[in-house]
């Protein structure tokens, strides 16, 4: 029997074992619950504080810090950003109680020892304070979105920042000496800082993120300081959509003075005879190009310049460089699938709203060997003009985009229907009456400012091919009952129904120009009930 | 790929049953079946629907299906998300946080037809079948209403009439199959205005399916849901969102049902087969273990008895010869005596006549 | 085309078909012959 | 037949005999609100959970304690272990009930019970594992009941028939293993064809391996569990050898089902490695399954252990109770509680209390036979006639 206690008592033991295990896995389940005001909120100053990785594998779950709770609980402590940023050269560094990286024990010291320690304190003080126990930080599902913008600085923002330093480039930008390993500034190599700033930190060149978080941030704090107005120190402050969109923006702004062209054509970059022999010459007509004017239409010259200020041409040459990546002149131009090249960033422009109603519908493809291409390629330079002068050439181009015709054209009233009646297939409602010439009206003039989209539809007809599609221009165009007609027909399976094609020509521009009237499932909207 | 078939075998054919096993077993090995050929389907894409429901009121009018309790140009219905009901065949629920930017996204839910059904491999009187058409079809007929077509269906759409005591049926849309028989569209097919659905062949919808994609690779996700999913549908999508987003499982897999089971189902002739085997031999082991356990009593029963008897029959003997060892004594007593006796008169005699001669 | 199986359903019914009259049969022939095998160890 | 009813005559209002009385005519009305108002009426089944309690419960759960009969006989009868013979009568017994029960409430689930013969006799859908699994019941329950025989046959007296039947016991009971093997392991096998519903924890392709184990888990637990009661309540039915018996077959019992336990527990855990379903304990679900896998398999696996061990026969028939309650669990949790596990809270299938009242009235039923039988009829004691008749 003495036997049969001890099983017994192994039993217990067991039963204990087993239902702790259990407890513990229910535990690990349900975690703690996040704290209420933080719970599934999308936040613009989350970090994720994983350094550690450059130490290996993370031994639990990164932490998610709000940098903005922490900036504003300090505040009300009067406590500033050296409480947790260490100063190097009068400027503060972007870790945490450390200048670098210096060995992973160390650095999990520091956050432990000094997160845990605030957190304690200010608990202490009866305020409200972050959590102290590990899995409360290190937390295996995280309820925050991060809801963080990229911040970029357009005209505006760099005409308002030039203002403030009074024109004194080298307050921001600056070059690199390899010799004397020191930044210094020279005129008229000014660029975007993304030219030398990438997306990783490389040795004597820190990332973007980290420059213009060094930099803006501790100017910005600088300025405060002296009680002057200055730009946002705070996360959300340039990376929360709504707080963006609150700051300042200046209408008008001066040309950016960076000895760039006002008119020239787009060609190979080269000594004039170069130009003019034959192996290396262009074959294609040359574009003339209004610069100046693409400065109006974008806020930034990143948008088409991506790697430096120079020509596109001085790297992507005729037949493809090394600096150009070997992307030659015509697919740097011509790419869709680039935003920096002339087509893409058109095609991007048709995404607006008074241009979609018709292009969404069309499939996006570049129509080779039409006589499109000429409304861009307009002349061969050395033809009528063996070499020229630099300056005779921008005349020329000049005198050329002049002579551009920029106005959508379309048929006098006369040979545009009124309305026109659709009673192809009626059966539950009567015929439906068609507003044509008010249809025709509005697209036009939806468009009639905007100069891209004149270029391109200068020729009478070419804005009723939004409709009129498949068919060449005519005051007469084929009905459409005479491609449409029953439906899933096999022969050809891609060309819908009559009244497929009816419906969805309409709902589909309705939808795409956000016309909310009439809503696309109201029948009687357009049909009248019978 | 197909293989010959052998129409299945009455109860009492089994005289064929060799041969024909065995031609389909060898074909089996290599097997990878594609559904029939030139079987039609619906493609349905979601770019094109507008949410109007003509599609279940066409279903409801051509399958003579129970009035709904909102009429169909009701479009409030949509502010809830809906499944397929007894008395609905197919339903159409609108997805709003999807593409913000192009309003709502609505996706159309009604039977797949798959090509390889799980109802079908799942019910024990095949109610349900896989016509070359394409349909699913169901025989209510046979039914039995144990609703495991209901268990087994990955995209819940079977239904039952639970409220109907006597006759119930499992619900579930046809595909018109009466309709496209006669050359007919399917109901929803024909009272979509705007062709978000597209009924052709199988394979011709895979064709435009992917064409479609190719020219306007930016309005679709580049999946055709129903390609593959569950080894195949009749029906398919395209979706300007992860399907996901649109209530779509996109976790299923692409193993067909019936591949499911077959693993459990070709157990069974295994046990069967070896089983008695197995356990007759246990029985034997178990009976011979008594069988030799019996005997050895019985031996050591027979020997202790003939020992025993040894024993009596040896005391015996030598009590015997004990025996006659004192009869012989006794009878050599005797005849001392008796020769005694006969000496001593003669001398007497002797003695007298002696004295008789003298006188 | 008839005569053919397209689909693995259809594959499964064909055979499985076939198994479950076999096993029906081995069941019955198995006894038989456990019998048969038995028939002589009266004697 | 001499002696009986020395129990149950007198007065016939004992408690026993008075609730089961109320629930019996309880069930009698439901029955007819059933098969008047359909199973919406009864049932809270919907086109999401089209299987609820009376396939959760009198399906899955009613076979699988039913298993009792095949495990008993195979011991006896293959194994050769005579010396729980006493075990084999009410263990059959109790599964052929347990089994027409099933088939009874199946009258119940089944949208239209008339045609239950028809996958056998109108169309065979032979790819489902449901024929598979309706065939073998149909045939186990026809075994079970010519197993059963000489029992009535012995009370009648009978002699002819029942020696004959006793012929072919053999026979009947290898037949009885392959076809419990079949439908044990099949009615696992039925969700092997939604893997897209049944949460993954307790989704494995070994589902017909763990249906089959547990079942024989469940028979040995059954058996004691029974046993107990009969010893508790029908002692005055038992014969000495009976009685005698008793602890014998706690103990040999318990000890198989610890040992079958922990067999179970290793393909159970092999089963989650295979999924490679780690993770998953980690969440709420996972710490159910770890309830049922700890607290329900290798918990009465110890425990059982022990009480073999120190011959602790009242431990061993309460971790025979507790067994048979993990088995129950576990079948609950495949058919209910983790099936359509990815379903919102409100589409989640929660049993009516109709439901729940036809499972009572079954079970009911079924102790109200079983009680008539034992108090009539040779079970719990040999028939003088027959002595040592095996």
């Amino acid at each position: 029997m003495e036997k049969g206690k001890s099983g017994l008592r192994g039993a217990g033991i067991f039963v204990t074992v087993a239902m702790i295990s259990i407890l513990s896995m229910g535990l690990g389940v349900r975690g703690v619950p996040p704290s209420s005001d933080d719970a599934d909120k999308v936040r613009a100053d989350m970090i994720t504080i994983d350094y550690l990785k450059t130490f290996g594998k993370l031994e639990r779950p990164a932490v998610v810090f709000l940098h903005d709770k922490h900036t504003a609980a300090l505040e009300k402590q009067n406590k500033d950003c050296t409480t947790c940023h260490l100063s190097e050269n009068n400027r503060l560094g972007p870790k945490f109680k450390r200048l670098k990286d210096t060995h992973k024990t160390e650095v999990m010291d520091i956050f432990h020892t000094q997160c845990i320690a605030c957190h304690r304190e200010t608990a202490a003080n009866e305020e409200k304070s972050g959590p102290v126990s590990c899995g409360d930080c290190h937390k295996e599902e995280i309820t925050i979105r991060s809801s963080r913008q990229p911040m970029g600085m357009d005209k505006s923002l760099h005409y308002r920042h030039a203002k403030a330093h009074d024109n004194k480039c080298e307050k921001c930008h600056h070059e690199y000496n390899e010799q004397t390993q020191k930044l210094y500034y020279q005129q008229g190599k000014e660029g975007t800082c993304r030219y030398c700033h990438g997306k990783t930190t490389e040795e004597k060149k820190v990332s973007m993120r980290l420059a213009a978080h060094l930099s803006c941030i501790d100017c910005h704090r600088k300025t405060l300081e002296k009680n002057q107005s200055a730009g946002p120190v705070d996360c959300s402050g340039c990376h929360e959509l709504q707080e963006q969109k609150m700051i300042e923006v200046v209408q008008k702004v001066p040309r950016i003075k960076r000895n760039q062209p006002d008119i020239v054509f787009v060609k190979k970059i080269g000594s004039v005879d170069e130009i003019s022999n034959p192996k290396t010459q262009a074959r294609m007509k040359a574009v003339p190009f209004s610069h100046v004017a693409h400065e109006d239409y974008n806020d930034s010259c990143r948008v088409c310049h991506h790697a430096d200020l120079n020509a596109c041409a001085s790297c992507h040459t005729l037949t493809g460089s090394k600096e150009g990546e070997q992307i030659k002149l015509e697919q740097a131009m011509h790419n869709l699938n680039a935003e920096q090249s002339c087509l893409g960033c058109h095609q991007i422009n048709q995404q607006e709203k008074q241009c979609a109603g018709c292009h969404a519908s069309l499939e996006q493809r570049r129509k080779r060997g039409e006589e499109t291409c000429l409304t861009c390629h307009m002349t061969a330079l050395n033809e009528n003009t063996g070499n020229t002068s630099r300056a005779d050439e921008k005349a020329l181009a000049a005198k050329l985009l002049d002579s551009r015709v920029a106005v959508t054209a379309s048929y006098k009233d006369a040979d545009v229907p009124e309305k026109v009646v659709i009673d192809g297939l009626m059966n539950q409602y009567k015929a439906v009456d068609l507003p044509h010439r008010k249809i025709v009206h509005t697209l036009a003039g939806n468009i009639k400012d905007n100069k891209l989209a004149n270029y391109f539809h200068s020729d009478v007809g070419t804005i009723c091919q939004g409709c009129h599609h498949n068919s060449p221009l005519s005051t007469q165009p084929p009905k459409c009952a005479s491609c449409h007609g029953r439906p899933f027909d096999p022969d050809q399976p891609l060309r819908p129904g009559l009244m497929a094609a009816y419906h969805s020509q309409c709902m589909e521009c309705h939808k795409e120009m956000g016309i909310k009237k009439p809503v696309a499932t109201d029948c009687s909207g357009c049909h009248k009930e019978k | 790929m197909s293989i010959s078939r052998r129409k299945f075998l009455g109860w009492l054919a089994a005289a064929g049953l060799s041969t024909s096993v065995t031609r389909t077993a060898r074909a089996a090995t290599t097997q990878h079946f594609t559904g029939y050929p030139d079987s039609v389907g619906v493609l349905f894409d979601n770019t094109r629907c507008i949410g109007c429901r003509k599609c279940e009121a066409g279903c409801n009018k051509v399958n003579e299906l129970a009035a709904p309790d909102q009429p169909f140009d009701d479009l409030a219905v949509l502010d809830n998300q809906r499944r397929t009901s007894a008395r609905s065949y197919t339903v159409v629920n609108r997805y709003d946080q999807v593409n913000y930017l192009k309003g709502p996204l609505y996706r159309k839910i009604q039977c797949n037809h798959c090509l390889e059904p799980a109802c079908a491999s799942a019910c024990f009187v095949r109610a349900f079948a896989k016509s070359k058409i394409g349909a699913v079809t169901y025989d209510e007929t046979v039914c039995v209403g144990c609703r495991y077509c209901m268990i087994a269906c990955p995209f819940e759409i079977p239904t039952y009439e639970y409220d109907n005591a006597i006759t119930p049926r499992v619900m579930k849309c046809t595909l018109c199959y009466p309709r496209i028989s006669k050359g007919l569209l399917p109901g929803c097919v024909e009272s979509c205005p705007t062709e978000a659905l597209t009924y052709a062949k199988r394979e011709d919808l895979l064709q435009i399916a992917r064409e479609r994609i190719r020219r306007f690779p930016q309005r679709y996700v580049d999946h055709i849901y129903g390609e593959h999913e569950m080894g195949g549908t009749s029906w398919l999508y395209l979706s300007a969102v992860p399907f996901r987003q649109i209530g779509m499982r996109e976790d299923l897999g692409v193993t067909p049902a019936p591949e499911l089971t077959a693993g459990a189902l070709s157990g069974v002739p295994i046990v069967v087969g070896m089983w008695p085997v197995l356990l007759t031999g246990i029985y034997a082991i178990s009976k011979r273990k008594e069988k030799l356990a019996s005997e050895e009593k019985e031996l050591a029963v027979t020997t202790a008895v003939e020992q025993a008897e040894a024993a009596a029959e040896a005391k015996l003997a030598e009590a015997l010869a004990q025996a006659d060892e004192e009869k012989k004594k006794a009878i050599d007593i005797e005849v001392q005596k008796a020769l005694e006796e006969a000496a001593r008169p003669e001398t007497e005699e002797a003695e007298k006549s002696e004295t008789e001669e003298d006188s | 085309m008839e005569g053919t199986i397209h689909t693995l359903q259809e594959f499964m019914f064909h055979t499985e078909s076939i198994t479950y009259l076999i096993i029906v049969a081995a069941l019955i022939a198995i006894t038989g012959f456990w019998l048969f095998l038995n028939g002589r160890d009266e004697e | 037949m001499s002696e009986d009813t020395a129990a149950t005559g007198k007065s016939y209002f004992t408690p026993f005999n008075i609730i089961a009385g109320l629930i019996v005519i309880m069930g009698l009305v439901l029955t007819v609100i059933r098969f008047t108002g359909g199973l919406a009426a009864t049932t809270n089944l919907s086109d999401y959970n089209p299987w609820g309690l009376w396939i959760g419960f009198d399906l899955l759960v009613g076979v699988a304690l039913a298993s009792g009969g095949y495990v008993t006989s195979a011991a006896v009868y293959l194994f050769g272990m005579k010396k729980y013979h006493s075990a084999l009568r009410p263990a059959i017994l109790t599964g052929f009930l347990g089994y027409a029960l099933v088939v009874l409430a199946l009258h119940y689930d089944v949208g239209r019970p008339l045609r239950l013969p028809y996958p056998f006799l109108v169309q065979q859908g032979t790819t489902s594992l449901l024929f598979e699994v309706g065939a073998c019941v149909a045939l186990y329950l026809t075994v079970l009941f010519v197993e059963f025989t000489p029992v009535p046959l012995e009370w009648l007296g009978f002699k002819r028939a029942r020696n004959l039947v006793v012929k072919l016991t053999l026979l009947l009971t290898i037949f009885g293993v392959v076809l419990s093997t079949l439908h044990q392991s099949s009615l696992g096998a039925l969700f092997l064809i939604a893997p897209s519903k049944l949460h993954p924890l307790w989704y494995s392709p070994y589902l017909p391996v763990y249906f089959f184990v547990s079942s024989i888990i469940a028979g040995l637990s059954m058996v004691i569990f029974e046993s107990t009661l009969s010893g508790r309540f029908f002692k005055h039915k038992m014969d000495e050898t009976h009685l005698a018996e008793k602890d014998t077959i706690a103990l040999g019992f318990g000890k198989a089902a610890s040992f079958v336990l922990a067999g179970y527990f290793i393909v159970k855990v092999i089963g989650i490695s295979a999924g490679n379903n780690w993770h998953f304990l980690q969440t709420g679900y996972g710490a159910w399954f770890l309830v049922e896998l700890l607290g329900f398999v290798a918990l009465p696996c110890f425990l059982y252990a022990v009480g073999v061990r120190d011959k602790n026969v009242t431990l061993i028939k309460w971790t025979a109770v507790w067994t048979v309650l993990g088995v129950v669990i576990n079948r609950f949790n495949v058919s209910m509680i983790a099936f359509n596990w990815h379903l919102p809270a409100s589409e989640r299938y929660f049993p009516h209390w109709m439901e729940i009242g036809i499972s009572v009235f079954i079970v009911t039923v079924g102790l109200i036979i079983f009680k008539f039988i034992v108090n009539r009829m040779p079970i719990l004691y040999e028939h003088p006639d027959y002595k040592s008749a095996h």
